[in-house]
């Protein structure tokens, strides 16, 4: 992200070339909101899909204006370079702001943080809930972590020798996102029906075409090519170098994870899980966007292993703790998020950190002999970013759940969503 | 094809690493080996939706494990065979194993994407009745044994195919033919699944997919997708390598409306109605068609290619299935084997224009522009020997699962559909 | 469009440059036809889907080859600088023409106009009559509105100061295609149980599938980034900076639309209503086309919100005149292309049109004190090319329903058309 420089500066052709890579980027990240509508729509119940996909919807329209209309300019409004670490303070609604393909980046980004909820959520929450995190998400919530993190002078940026160090957005994006998913999903409580009322065993609750999941994961994956690549803000100077890097390395981590936890569970249980491999390469995409760029290709394979555990370990915790997240969306992304953003501090090589940096630094992954200072960094960062995310989903989910705004009556929710407040069912096969 | 392998060494070798020509071409590239991934998604949905809704998962499930082991094992292995570096002969490639001492990551990423598409074909026509390692195997075994050959004699600038002046643009051999006969042994040695040939008469009987939704979605990513794979195979923009790129965007467009057009005539003639499962697979056969020529044909050549390219399908999909009694679901022996032959033929009739890469090597003339035929020999010696070596090679592998029982799922699991009894239920819940 | 020169006087990297960029949007452009199939099946019944996509396939292949080998020679073809502001007369077969990336970007272009038709005449029409429109459109009614309004020397482009601005095409796609589509579905006539045959109340026939719906809308979304900021032609120069302005005021006004229409129905309502959510979106989209690159972020969100209503009454107006628009195309496309044709007179500012145009101008929009002037000729443009629409499609549907080849017979129709004449359903759940 802010890593390399904003390309203001520049001039000329290199300049454009360096736009229309962002741009590109841009695109693919935008076009990422279609694999997670496709991903939620398919792994709930068919009674719930156009509530699902509504959700997804209102996500990315009001997400999108108030992040232009205010997040934008409290997580990068550096105009002056003298705003403060914690909270950014001009260029709202786009005011005086010029580097437009920047700020269409930034926004994808935002967007996709704020979809990533949805799924923890899905199939119980009022669509009007949905309203308010997201309002909340994108003006206050994620805007003020991507500052701390990614602005230039943000606060956890100035610690240690070279700052926290988030590629494109494990920490910002994904732990943000999964965070904020599982404090709703613990204070909604389970679906009726997920664990059995008497002996508390979870029971499956199968979604409703895993051909429209398996879809919206593929779509993910493409997208992420831009999420995670695009981060380089330009091809010029060492940008191509490290996208091409960022490309492979994520590819191999995503692989890894997909592949071991396939195996695993084949061996453990002697079947093949279509949803939990899905799953895991997603986790391998969220624990990438740290750390690609950072990597040798035989580190990722390691990252992609570790990655898998990370994944199943989390979802196999939510439902120990009889938390009911029907798209295992705080196992992959807060789980995997994490096991990323701290892989910075374990992984990340001289060099590449150098060139990512821009000058050339003492402190490194901790398995190359870089000392145990960046992992440190990562970590505080990581708590950081969680306890407010914690901090702000409580108060925000409370409220909500005092005033009998956040879970549907159960009536409601036996008998689906669509029918009671999105006008009828997603599917219609006779007539 | 000499665009790759003047590529590798030429821009990492080369004093302009840090030009913005190499960071334009490179990019490029990038954006190409992220459509070419793209295409798992479209070949996922297009397979999904040929066969019965009770073998989904297990198809999606396979693309996916297609995808992420091919990664895994083409970053072993695979890529060295194909094009390492040190040490290489005319027969296959040698060294930078696990990417080791390789920078040329862009490079590897479109390869990669190359190579999985291949093992996503030929993994088609085996639907519906393949025990689930037995694609994993498979899988390893293409990647590792079967495609880096070939693509090694064609395309790596040390391949003894190459240096008899083969012309495979976009691996209408490296890719099609390699997949289309691979597929075509599996399909052969398992047998047809049950139900698809009449007990008592031997008449074929239609087993149609459960959803020509999926199946289009499928056709039109996989055409969006076909842009990058065609195009990109330039491997840059620059150094008049634009008009190139551009008329091979015109001429994947003419053949795949072409092939399209001419199968929905054929199918309207011989059975009264459009079909459309067929049509969408002329589509794709007239695709398949140009990828070899793609590059040095004018716009009006791609119109013949494709029409023929229609016709060769609608005959070898009828010759197949009646006289081999080869029961492909996806068709994909007809769409890409022959249609990977008709493809690397054509190159010796059509061609005019001269090598994209180098335009002072003149490319002999087709037939048409009286180039003598001597390029012809050429193909059909690579046509045959790719045939050879991937069709032998496949053979000896699945006879030898066949020999171990490994290869076919039972008759129940088969009737019961791979789905329920293998990967936990069925891919779609609608109640 | 062409207000931005076309790059066959540039010369080295920047052209290349250039070049890239269009074909990279023209692949996104294509990609559109994804798009729109998929929200074209998803919204009709079930027993229609196939019929609906063969269609939508059939306009892409036939519509190709015919803009290739005719249209794109009338509405380009202007060799010599000498044709006529009325028709273009070379470069028909793209003889003696070198610029093919320009060309498949307008390609793209006209296959998105030929589409938008046959979402307003779905489940009723053979598809016989599809292939016949398809031709004409494709081969003689787009072209020439496209050269009187984009071609430099077009006779629309000739009137006062500026002459007509149309960006990216409201007017020449969107218009153009919804304005026959309106004339079409007026003249087949609503479908059978469309409104009640007594009171002559409307009677909703829910499309079969909303999940399909939506990723249609998401890819046309998608797609869409490269209808609008390909329209610059390039990079260099002021390019980037245009097609930066232009992703980010068309994802606001898109959002506004989206966001404007879900609340509004919710106030009125109660419910959340998803289909007119995607489609308000879809009509900011089509509405930013014309404007998008000559407006203020802050001017994009009235632009959003007011097209909201546009196409909420156009939508309205519709059922009022029991005209029957299955995917209400005519309301998203016509209704909202004209009011995007119209606030370019509206909104422009002197800075951005003078970028576009790349003259400075006096002449801009009335609400920042240009004048009427430029209202008054994109009032003027509209007006001429609907009425040369509405006349060629009233002449064309009027002869093929003489001829009895417009609409199916009831029986078949309430049977499906898929099984008449496709050959079978597009879903087969059992077996």
């Amino acid at each position: 992200m802010e890593y390399l420089e904003l390309n203001g500066t520049k001039e000329g052709l290199s300049a454009a070339v360096d736009d229309m890579w962002v741009l590109n980027a841009t695109y693919l990240v935008f076009y990422m909101q279609a694999g997670f509508c496709m991903l939620e729509a398919g792994v709930v119940r068919a009674k719930n899909a156009k509530s699902i996909i509504m959700k997804s919807i209102i996500d990315t329209a009001i997400g999108s204006l108030l992040f232009w209309a205010l997040g934008f300019g409290l997580a990068f409004g550096n105009a002056d370079k003298a705003s403060n670490p914690v909270i950014g303070t001009s260029h709202f609604f786009l005011i005086n702001y010029e580097n437009l393909s920047f700020f269409a980046f930034q926004w994808a980004f935002c967007a996709t943080s704020i979809t990533i909820v949805s799924g923890s959520l899905a199939e119980r929450v009022h669509v009007t809930s949905c309203l308010v995190y997201t309002v909340v998400m994108s003006a206050f919530i994620y805007p003020l972590s991507a500052h701390w993190v990614w602005s230039y002078n943000g606060w956890l940026r100035l610690i240690g020798v070279n700052g926290i160090i988030d590629f494109s957005g494990s920490i910002v994006v994904h732990i943000v996102g999964g965070c904020i998913g599982l404090v709703g999903t613990y204070l909604v409580g389970p679906r009726i029906g997920r664990f059995d009322s008497e002996s508390g065993k979870p029971k499956p609750l199968p979604g409703h075409s895993i051909t429209i999941y398996t879809l919206g994961a593929f779509i993910i994956w493409y997208g992420f090519y831009g999420f995670n690549t695009g981060s380089t803000l330009g091809i010029s100077g060492s940008g191509i170098t490290i996208a091409s890097r960022s490309a492979v390395t994520m590819t191999i981590i995503a692989c890894a994870s997909c592949a071991t936890t396939l195996l695993a569970i084949k061996i453990k249980s002697g079947k093949y899980d279509v949803v939990k491999s899905v799953n895991s390469l997603l986790g391998g995409l969220v624990s990438s966007a740290a750390v690609c760029s950072l990597i040798d290709p035989w580190a990722a394979f390691i990252i992609g292993c570790v990655t898998s555990f990370v994944y199943l370990g989390g979802s196999h915790l939510l439902i120990k703790l009889r938390i009911d997240d029907p798209l295992d969306s705080s196992a992959i992304h807060l789980g995997c998020g994490i096991w990323g953003a701290l892989s910075v501090g374990l992984f990340s090589t001289q060099d590449n950190l150098s060139l990512v940096l821009k000058r050339p630094t003492e402190v490194y992954g901790l398995f190359f002999g870089g000392g145990f200072e960046q992992l440190g960094v990562q970590l505080l960062g990581i708590i950081i970013v969680m306890a407010w995310c914690l901090f702000c989903a409580s108060v925000l989910f409370i409220i909500l759940k005092k005033f009998h705004m956040l879970r549907i009556e159960p009536t409601k929710e036996l008998m689906g969503i669509d029918i009671d407040s999105a006008g009828g069912p997603a599917y219609q096969w006779d007539n | 094809m000499e665009q790759f392998s003047t590529s590798s060494s030429e821009s990492s070798d080369s004093s302009s690493e840090y030009s913005l020509e190499f960071y334009m071409d490179t990019s490029w590239v990038l954006d190409a080996a992220n459509l070419v991934f793209f295409m798992q998604a479209g070949f996922g949905m297009l397979e999904a939706g040929m066969v019965r809704a009770k073998n989904t998962k297990s198809i999606l499930l396979k693309n996916l494990i297609n995808t992420a082991i091919c990664a895994i094992s083409y970053y072993c292995v695979g890529h060295s065979l194909a094009f390492g570096r040190v040490n290489p002969n005319s027969f296959v490639g040698f060294g930078n194993f696990f990417l080791m001492d390789y920078t040329h990551y862009a490079y590897w990423m479109i390869q990669w994407a190359y190579a999985a598409t291949a093992t996503t074909i030929a993994t088609g026509a085996m639907a519906e009745r393949l025990q689930l390692h037995c694609y994993i195997l498979f899988t390893l075994v293409q990647t590792i044994l079967i495609y880096p050959f070939v693509a090694h004699w064609i395309w790596s600038q040390n391949g003894w195919l190459f240096d008899l002046g083969i012309v495979d643009f976009a691996g209408g051999a490296v890719i099609h033919i390699v997949a289309g006969i691979t597929g075509a042994c599996g399909s052969f040695l398992l047998g047809p699944r049950i139900g698809r040939f009449n007990q008592e008469s031997g008449k074929p009987k239609n087993l149609p997919g459960h959803s020509v939704v999926l199946m289009s979605l499928g056709a039109m990513i996989l055409w969006y997708s076909w842009y990058g794979y065609t195009a990109g195979a330039s491997l840059g923009m620059t150094r008049s390598r634009v008009l190139p790129a551009s008329r091979v965007s015109v001429v994947v467009t003419l053949s795949g409306a072409t092939g399209l057009i001419t199968v929905l005539g054929i199918g309207k003639i011989c059975n009264g109605h459009y079909d459309l499962v067929k049509g969408i697979n002329g589509l794709i056969a007239g695709l398949v068609s140009s990828t070899s020529s793609c590059a040095y044909i004018e716009p009006w050549a791609a119109i013949i290619i494709g029409l023929v390219g229609g016709i060769v399908y609608w005959f070898s999909s009828w010759a197949l299935l009646n006289w081999l009694r080869l029961d492909d679901p996806v068709d994909s022996t007809a769409i890409h084997l022959f249609g990977g032959c008709w493809s690397l033929i054509s190159v010796a009739f059509f061609a005019t224009h001269g090598r994209v890469r180098n335009p002072d090597i003149i490319l002999p003339g087709g037939i048409f522009y009286g180039g003598g035929i001597s390029l012809l020999w050429v193909q059909l010696v690579g046509m045959v020997l790719a045939i050879l070596w991937a069709g032998f090679l496949s053979g000896i592998f699945f006879f030898t699962m066949d020999y171990f029982g490994k290869l076919r799922v039972d008759v129940d699991t088969e009737l019961a559909g791979l789905d329920n009894s293998n990967h936990g239920g069925s891919a779609y819940i609608f109640d």
